[in-house]
């Protein structure tokens, strides 16, 4: 299958920013946009959902607790319980800064890989560079040509109000 | 360029620090689990026969495990009590016999070349009697069953609980040559405590899982 | 966006930056051959390496005897450097997290070094329980792990195993944070590279990123949520290196002012460091347009406020005594300021609570050369304050027949001055390795305080 | 288990034992320094296979031995000439440990420091090994017949033979020296010994006609005045004297009794540490405080004899009138006793025990003791006839004159120059150097022997192992040169028979007696008695006004015997060497010890040397660092005896060679320096006291290693906070006090957040320390590092409060209501709520189910933070690898207990090993553990019973009653540790104010 991409270059934060938000309003739906860094309001100006990471975060968070506490548990008071320094088998209170960190190392790491997984990075991914430069300077937005709404001139006006660098229509071929 | 240098440096220097230490290694061996580990003995003594078709009571030769830490491996005094009169295998001496009756002489007597070095060892002569002149040289077996030494194990406990000798040394009465049956590993000890202390042939047993039992 | 820009805020940034320009000035330096300064600088902190590699040979070769240990004082230089270390270590996640928390966009000029200081601080605190070991070869018996010895588990009572598993997870936590914001950045030096092996190599590191927003927007997620559970993470750390003392019986050590006052000495030591760091990183590499006057008086002033906290701990701690009427606690803390390790004391006091307040002055706070020399007092009275509560408490303790004194043998020394070595050593590859100034977030910051001036020219 | 468990080699091969010299090292510390290396070297030894063990067992089995299975052997010691019976513990064909034979009428089954170590010296590879000739290795049959035809030679001549030897206890050996003194026309017998008595005997000679020591009955004494004599310590028999003192101060119970002890002494010694008043007099103000105290009894009992002329009272007039008041009334139940080498003052002794009636009651003349039979006389006369070229033989046995004696150094050429001279000394000591023939003795454990140290006791000396070398008897050796070839064990059966069984009539048969008397290790049989005169009122008549004539010195020495290393033969035993001394708590040295203002006078402080010069400039000098000792006269100095002898040059070797070490060894490449050419004998004694000296201070210091560096329980002042009391580790309390019960020790109050987890359902092991038994003399902490494998570690170590001893003595010193010492042995208390429990990582230090702390050595790793966090101090740890610097003294080991390697912790285990024998024996005859059937080692040695271990949960046991005693504490309460070990409180018998 073959995919068209329209794609616009920009220098500036406000323009990326502006144009974004214009697209959307003129209702086309935004594929994807490349920036050197984290754009604030953007998400919402191309109207991305919230990340659900934080979920993942915390149940993972919450699994890594509770099993190490259930294990910290089972290791001193039910598989071997020894006696050490007359406290009590369950020493709940000395279990908890060990169940704390296993928590939060259960949680970051989770949250870390599931970034990984959900945005498709691994090492040596062979990444879709639009223009080098995106990482360096540039923006760059990019639509994709299946909408119904799809007007190539009208979107070249937009572009020019916010100072558009260069446009650019790639094909692609695609595996579905 | 300058970063392979600077690799370079970096082995150079673990080289060397290795170097600074390895040599103090020697001798720094892990305690390894020997799980069947059966060493050629000097005399091939065989447990199946003598424990297991003849039905020599363990303790009968192993007799110090009653009194002692150690079971022992009996002086070569106490094999005597049998092979003072048993110096071959009956099909041996059958033979010799067969062939004396043939050749119509006196049967001579037939020695096994295993029991052989026993009686070398104690300096026997050919009517096993002791020869004087004839050096002694105690029998050295090799050691089947080696603890670490941080380990102390005493057989008086576990005989006098009643623990069949094959609960840790395994079929002994079926082997050829004597095999390290259990890993030895202290889980396995553990584990055979935890459940003694339900009891032992119905009997009421009190085994310990405290550290200081076995380690001090 | 109609938002309104105050004039009063300057810019974080000097020099007009334009983001390509940025991008040049923080790539080139890693393109271009090391200079001479680090040369110097790599060959100084290569050789205290070795110095303390040997050192540590030497211990393994023969024995925790090499120390000027004894039966009364059976921690000293080795817990001292410890804490010191992992108190260093404590800026940096400070800088990322909380400053990142709290909006503190200063942060992003020194949150990369910072970061890397942590990571670098982690390591050479986290040597220092291993090789104080009498035999460190078994080290891996701290960790609970199925086993042939009737899985024979460890205790987790025991405040060593709670440390074993903080820093593990606190170095674990800190390099996965700061690999995370390496990753744009070492896109952008994988995009000035011509194709080869080193843009395949970095290509792999940063796992092929392409700026994508959507990757953005899960980065952004990500990074808030790191910097949300490191927040607390770093507080625990600190706490759990206390507790290391506070849930012993000796007195000296044993005090429920601990955790904080360990957390606030932490992040007083911590930010010393990052301050001693900055100024050198910063004439250095020049990056006198990124690390700027301003960032270092904000530091400045969280040093001051720390040292603060850590005043109000050492003054409570001898109300806390005073107040008690238990005979040990009073002597041990007479002891220290009096007895045979008083001036350690006094070198502690000194350097922590009088040297610290000459930053209320702006005009030390504006001279680089005078907070350097701070920052410098700062960590050696922070590294005392450590050998205070180890060896003060531990070489008069509870019976009268066992006390006994302390001396270091050249050996500590040595795995001292190798424990700095070290640090440096991987501090000054960290500089010629990757971007010492993250690219990404000082990009998001450029327009910061300029916005008026742009609009002025729209 | 250093012994390869089931290994047993053939006893009947002449070879083996030779073997036994180079043994292969042991595995025990490879294998637990296991666990390998991470490095590559450790992963690589790590894929090997462990070496093959070989398992070697008997052809022929004994029938009585059980391999693995103790076997006891009573014998003598031969620590000392005290001869304290004991039993030599033998496991596997080695003797591993010594203990007083609880049978034995003098040590009671009790030994000191010195006996319990003395079994090191049987693995002693410095041991001669064959006899030499002119320091080359010789044959027997060519050293018999040299020594013997030089003999025949000599002795046709009659010229003169003389054979030196220490006090000789065994009859058999007397009988055969006097059968050699017949034998050879002309020769004689000296005796004398290096920490003489002959005064004592001498005295005696003057008041009872006899020259004897007599044998002292503490255990009767209800007032004790010492003057000068250490009995507790290192005097005669320290284990039968402080079994008796001991025996006399039992605080607790009904019959509750409390001897009151004053002592006067010029240093401080651990009886005067013991004593209720302690009264500091220099060494020549005795003769005075004793004709004092003379003259005013003599007045309660009528007496016309003046003892006057001895000047003025040292000590205060009411103190003496107090004294005499207490003796006075206590007649008959009081005894005078005094270490005075001068005969005069040893009579005014005499007398003031014969005043008291204590003679046939705290003084047994009839029944007297041998242990000191030395006439210093003799000794003096032997050097004049050697210089004088009038000495033709010389045989040496048990003593080492070159070494001990003053003056004999100077004729060293003259030794060599004679005829004959041979040395029967199993090392080659100063003497045997020079000697032409050195024919060693057997090692006591090696041989058949017998001892009557006391009148009456006969006790057999029974071999435990075959002689290491060809090493033969000195009987033997004796005989042998008058031709004979009985051995000697039918030497002593044929004393015995002619000699010892006839004074009983008990049993008729020699068999049975000799049966019986092998098995209990002695024989009771009373001599026939002696009569001893009555006391000659002459002898005290002459002495009025005749105090010795002496010069005046700015300090007076006192030379001294340490408990440990006394006149220095087990001067190559480490164990003893590295023992800190109870009083000075100082290691691997002698010191000269001065009084704090002495000190301040000649301005030095510890480590300082100083030059102690006799005789004015005669050349009689010795330089040694200063020990500021508090309690000790102002102007006397006091040096130890038994240091700088050449057999410590091994020690050079000793501890853990590393970049900082330093040696043990001196600049002189010896342990200490050696003082004894300081002696003199005056008017025919050995004087140790008295003899004034000056002192310079020099440029040097020398290191001391001391194991305690705080010697109050009180702070420092400086550091001192308002109104704060004293910590509360050393409770004390009157005899009277404990008597009327006011002192109770109120309980803690235990609470407990915790739920109640932990109950010890079956033993709950603890133990009770006695501290007013308790004197410091350190046998228990001999006896520990025996029975547990402790290393040692060397002075370097040592200076670094590194020593690994589990047991520790704490000396305090008290200067509030006059100068008082106090000791304290401080051991792991097995606390219930043991902090160090908490903290350990690895589970490597946990709670058994019977109260125990157990340190499972092979699970350490070494992070020293249980250490740290013992409020007690009593954890050690293995800094480095510690290795003994004689390997053959590996074969002392303990099979039953770990070799622990470096960066382990170890501490006090409560014997364990114990305990576990005595479960496993209880279970294997079915019968539960009884009280009294485990006794730690420490416990077992106490010659004053101090300690007591028992079961804290049978109500009945003699722990749980000793415990219920109202001076019942425990050490730091208010931490809540509820240690196992508790402590009651020390008493001492004090006036009340």
């Amino acid at each position: 299958m073959t995919r068209r991409y329209f794609i616009g270059y920009f220098d500036h934060e406000d323009d990326i920013l502006g144009v974004s938000k214009a697209v959307c309003k003129a209702g086309f739906s935004v594929a994807d946009v490349y920036a050197p860094y984290a754009l604030h309001g953007l998400d919402r100006a191309i109207g991305l959902a919230p990340s659900k990471l934080p979920w993942v975060c915390f149940l993972l968070g919450l699994l890594g607790a509770a099993f190490k506490v259930w294990f910290e548990f089972w290791t001193t008071a039910q598989d071997w319980p020894i006696n050490v320094g007359g406290k009590p088998w369950n020493s709940l209170p000395a279990f908890v800064p060990v169940t704390f960190e296993v928590m939060v190392l259960c949680a970051g790491l989770s949250t870390v890989f599931a970034f990984f997984f959900v945005s498709r990075l691994w090492p040596g991914k062979k990444p879709r560079l639009l223009d080098p430069a995106v990482t360096d300077d540039r923006f760059a937005l990019v639509l994709e040509a299946t909408d119904a709404t799809y007007d190539p001139r009208l979107l070249e006006g937009i572009f020019q109000q916010f100072h558009v660098v260069r446009v650019e229509e790639r094909v692609e071929e695609r595996k579905v | 360029m300058r970063d392979r240098i600077l690799t370079a440096i970096l082995l150079v220097a673990s080289g060397y620090a290795a170097l600074a230490v390895a040599p103090r290694m020697n001798g720094y061996r892990l305690p390894g689990i020997h799980q069947g580990y059966a060493p050629v003995q000097p005399i091939a003594y065989s447990h199946r026969l003598h424990a297991g078709e003849l039905q020599v009571a363990c303790l009968y030769c192993h007799s110090a495990a009653e009194r002692s830490r150690h079971a022992g491996i009996p002086a070569a005094s106490i094999c005597m009590n049998c092979h003072k009169q048993v110096t071959a295998s009956f099909g041996a001496v059958r033979q010799e016999e067969e062939l004396a009756e043939k050749a119509k002489r006196k049967p001579r007597p037939v020695v096994s070349p295993e029991l052989g070095k026993l009686y070398a060892a104690l300096g026997l002569n050919q009517t096993l009697d002791r020869d004087p002149s004839l050096p002694q040289k105690p029998i050295s077996w090799v050691r089947v069953h080696n603890l670490p030494d941080f380990v102390y194990f005493d057989h008086r406990a576990h005989v006098a609980a009643g623990v069949a000798c094959q609960t840790c040394h395994g079929p002994v009465e079926t082997m050829e040559r004597m095999r390290q049956h259990a890993s030895l590993a202290m889980g396995w000890c553990v584990n055979c405590h935890r459940e003694a202390n339900r009891g032992i042939n119905g009997k009421a047993v009190e085994a310990s899982i405290d550290c200081g039992t076995c380690h001090f | 966006m109609a938002t309104v820009y105050s004039e009063l805020r300057r810019p974080l940034i000097r020099g007009e930056k334009s983001t390509g320009e940025v991008t040049r000035d923080i790539s080139l330096p890693l393109e271009r051959a090391p200079s001479l300064g680090w040369w110097i600088a790599f060959l100084a902190a290569f050789s205290a390496l070795s110095l303390g590699v040997a050192a540590v040979a030497y211990l393994f070769s023969t024995g925790v005897g090499t120390w000027g240990l004894n039966s009364t004082v059976g921690w000293a230089f080795d817990i001292t450097n410890f804490v010191f270390w992992i108190g260093i270590g404590h800026a940096g996640t400070l800088i990322s997290a909380i400053l990142f928390l709290l909006r503190q966009r200063w942060r992003t000029s020194v949150n990369r070094s910072a970061e890397a200081m942590t990571i670098f601080a982690v390591i050479c605190a986290g040597l220092f329980p291993l090789i104080h070991m009498g035999r460190p070869w078994l080290a891996f018996w701290m960790f609970p792990y199925p086993n042939t010895r009737g899985s024979l588990w460890v205790n987790f009572r025991s405040p060593l195993v709670w440390d074993f598993f903080a820093i593990a997870t606190y170095f674990t936590i800190s390099v996965v944070f700061w690999y995370l914001g390496l990753m744009p950045d070492l896109a952008t030096i994988r995009d000035r590279l011509k194709p080869g092996l080193r843009r395949t190599l970095m290509n792999f590191f940063c796992f092929g990123w392409d700026g994508s927003y959507r990757t953005w927007s899960h980065y952004e997620t990500v990074y808030k949520l790191l910097a949300g559970l490191g927040t607390p993470l770093v507080v625990s750390v600190h706490t759990i290196v206390s507790w290391d003392f506070a849930t012993s019986v000796i007195p000296g050590w044993h005090a429920t002012i601990f955790p904080p006052y360990f957390v606030a000495g932490a992040i007083f030591s911590g930010m010393a460091m990052v301050l001693t760091l900055m100024i050198l990183v910063r004439n250095l590499m020049h990056l006198e347009d990124y690390i700027t006057p301003d960032h270092v008086d904000k530091m400045c002033k969280v040093t001051l406020v720390t040292s603060g906290l850590v005043g109000l701990a050492y003054a409570t701690e001898f109300f806390t005594a005073m107040y008690s009427a238990n005979r040990h606690e009073q002597f041990i803390f007479m002891n220290r300021a009096f007895g045979p390790f008083g001036w350690s004391y006094w070198i502690m006091t000194s350097c922590n609570l009088l040297v610290p307040q000459t930053l209320w002055f702006r005009r030390i706070r504006s001279s680089l050369g005078a907070v350097f020399l701070v920052s410098i007092l700062i960590n050696v009275g922070m590294w005392f304050e450590r050998f205070v509560i180890i060896v003060t408490s531990l070489h008069r303790d509870f019976l009268p027949s066992s006390w006994w004194s302390y001396t270091p043998t050249p050996i500590e020394v040595a795995t001292l001055v190798g424990s700095f070595g070290l640090f440096f050593t991987l501090f000054l590859l960290f500089l010629r390795l990757v971007p010492v100034i993250a690219l990404s977030e000082v990009k998001g910051v450029l327009s910061y305080g300029r916005r008026l001036k742009q609009g002025d020219e729209a | 288990m250093a012994d390869h468990p089931s290994t047993h080699g053939d006893s009947g091969r002449e070879d083996e034992f030779p073997e036994l010299v180079e043994p292969e090292i042991s595995p025990r510390r490879s294998f637990l320094r296991a666990a390998g290396f991470t490095f590559a070297g450790g992963l690589l030894a790590g894929c090997s296979r462990a070496p093959v063990e070989r398992a070697i067992p008997f052809l022929e089995k004994p029938e009585a031995i059980t391999p693995g299975r103790a076997y006891f052997y009573a014998s003598a010691c031969a620590g000392c000439t005290a001869g304290c019976g004991i039993l030599a513990k033998v496991r596997d064909g080695r003797p591993v440990k010594l203990e007083g034979n609880p049978e034995h009428p003098l040590s009671q089954g009790r030994l000191c420091a010195v006996g319990q170590a003395s079994i090191l010296g049987l693995y002693d590879s410095a041991r001669l090994k064959h006899p030499l000739k002119q320091s080359k290795p010789a044959s027997w049959e060519q050293a018999d017949r040299e020594i013997s035809e030089s003999l025949a030679q000599i002795s046709r001549n009659r010229r003169g033979i003389y054979l030196v030897s220490n006090t000789i206890t065994s009859p058999t050996l007397r009988r055969q020296i006097g059968r050699f003194l017949d034998r050879f026309p002309g020769s004689r017998h000296v005796v004398y010994d290096p920490l003489s008595s002959s005064a004592i005997l001498d005295a005696h000679l003057e008041t009872h006609g006899a020259r004897l020591l007599p044998r002292y009955r503490f255990h009767k004494a209800e007032v004790i005045a010492g003057f000068d004599a250490d009995f507790l310590g290192t005097w005669i028999s320290p284990v039968e004297f402080a079994a008796g003192y001991r025996a006399g101060r039992s605080p607790d119970g009904p019959d509750a009794r409390f001897s009151y002890h004053v002592q006067f002494e010029s240093r401080l010694s651990l009886t005067g540490a013991k004593a209720d008043k302690r009264v500091v007099i220099a060494p020549h103000e005795l003769t005075a405080a004793l004709a004092h105290l003379a003259a005013i009894l003599s007045a309660k009992a009528n007496h016309t004899v003046k003892l006057s002329g001895f000047g003025p009272a040292p000590v205060p007039d009411a103190l003496l009138a107090g004294l005499a008041e207490r003796l006075w009334e206590a007649r008959g139940k009081s005894l005078v006793i005094c270490g005075s080498q001068d005969v005069r003052t040893q009579v005014i002794t005499n007398f003031l025990n014969h005043l008291l009636g204590n003679y046939g009651a705290t003084i047994d003349l009839d029944l007297p003791s041998h242990q000191r039979q030395g006439a210093d006389r003799d000794a003096e006369a032997l050097l004049a006839r050697l210089k004088d070229g009038r000495v033709d033989a010389l045989f040496f046995h048990g003593v080492n004159p070159v070494y001990e004696l003053p003056g004999w150094d100077a004729v060293a050429q003259t030794i060599q120059r004679i005829a004959l001279t041979v040395s029967l000394s199993g090392t080659l000591d100063e003497t045997a150097e020079l000697a032409h023939y050195v024919c060693p003795d057997h090692h006591p454990l090696e041989s058949w022997g017998d001892s009557e140290a006391v009148s009456g006791i006969v006790t057999l000396v029974q071999p435990a192992i075959r002689p290491l070398g060809k090493t033969r008897s000195v009987v033997e050796s004796l005989g042998a040169w008058m031709g004979e070839s009985q051995s000697t064990y039918d030497q002593l059966r044929a004393c015995w028979k002619q000699d010892v069984f006839p004074r009983q009539s008990d049993v008729r048969s020699f068999e049975e007696f000799w049966e019986q008397s092998v098995q209990d290790g002695f024989a009771k049989v009373p001599p026939a008695r002696r009569q001893v005169a009555a006391f000659r009122m002459a002898a005290v008549g002459n002495l009025a006004g005749a105090a010795r004539a002496r010069q005046q010195g700015a300090y007076s020495l006192a030379l001294y015997p340490k408990l440990a290393m006394l006149d220095g033969r087990h001067a190559a035993n480490p164990w003893l060497q590295e023992l800190p001394d109870p009083i000075s708590k100082i290691t691997w040295d002698n010191y000269a010890c001065l009084s704090p203002a002495a000190a301040a006078a000649l301005n030095v402080k510890d480590g300082d040397v100083i030059q102690v010069e006799a005789g004015n400039g005669s050349g009689r000098a010795v330089e040694a660092p200063v020990l500021v000792q508090p309690g000790q006269h102002d102007r006397v100095v006091a040096l130890a005896l038994g240091y700088g002898r050449k057999v410590t040059e091994r020690f050079a070797r000793v501890g853990p060679e590393w970049l900082y070490g330093k040696s043990t060894v001196g600049p002189n490449g010896r342990v200490g320096v050696r003082v004894n050419h300081l002696l003199t004998f005056t008017e025919g004694a050995l004087e140790y006291a008295g003899q004034p000296v000056s002192l310079r201070k020099t440029a040097g210091t020398r290191l001391l290693a001391a194991t305690q560096s705080q010697h109050t329980i009180e702070e420092p002042s400086r550091l001192r906070a308002q109104g704060i009391q004293p910590r509360p580790i050393l409770r004390e309390t009157s005899f009277h006090q404990s008597r009327t019960g006011s002192n109770p020790s109120p309980a803690h109050e235990e609470e407990d957040l915790w739920p109640p987890d932990h109950r010890f359902s079956k033993h709950h092991w603890g133990m009770a320390v006695d501290l007013a038994a308790c004197t410091g003399c350190s046998a228990c902490v001999i006896a520990c590092q025996v029975e547990n494998n402790i290393p040692v570690v060397g002075k370097d170590e040592a200076r670094r409060h590194r020593e690994m001893h589990w047991i520790r003595l704490d000396r305090y010193y008290s200067e509030e209501g006059g100068f008082a010492v106090a000791y304290q042995p401080m051991m792991c208390q097995h606390c219930e709520h043991a902090s160090c429990e908490t903290v350990c990582p690895a589970l490597a230090t946990v709670h058994s189910e019977e109260g125990l702390n157990q340190q499972i050595y092979n699970r350490c790793v070494g992070t020293r933070y249980c250490a740290n966090n013992c409020p007690y101090k009593v954890r050690r740890f293995n800094w480095f690898d510690y290795r003994r610097e004689d390997r053959l003294q590996n074969m002392v080991l303990n099979p039953d207990i770990a070799v622990r390697s470096r960066g382990v912790m170890e501490k006090c285990s409560f014997c364990i090993q114990r305990i576990q024998e005595a479960k496993i024996e209880a279970k294997r005859r079915g019968v539960p553990v009884a009280d009294g059937d485990i006794e730690t080692a420490c416990q077992q040695t106490c010659p004053s019973n101090a300690i007591l271990f028992g079961d804290l949960n049978d109500p009945h046991s003699a722990l749980s009653r000793l415990l219920k005693s109202p001076r019942r504490y425990r050490v730091l309460e208010e931490l809540n540790e509820r240690p196992s070990v508790h402590y009651l409180a020390l008493v001492r018998n004090r006036e009340e104010t």
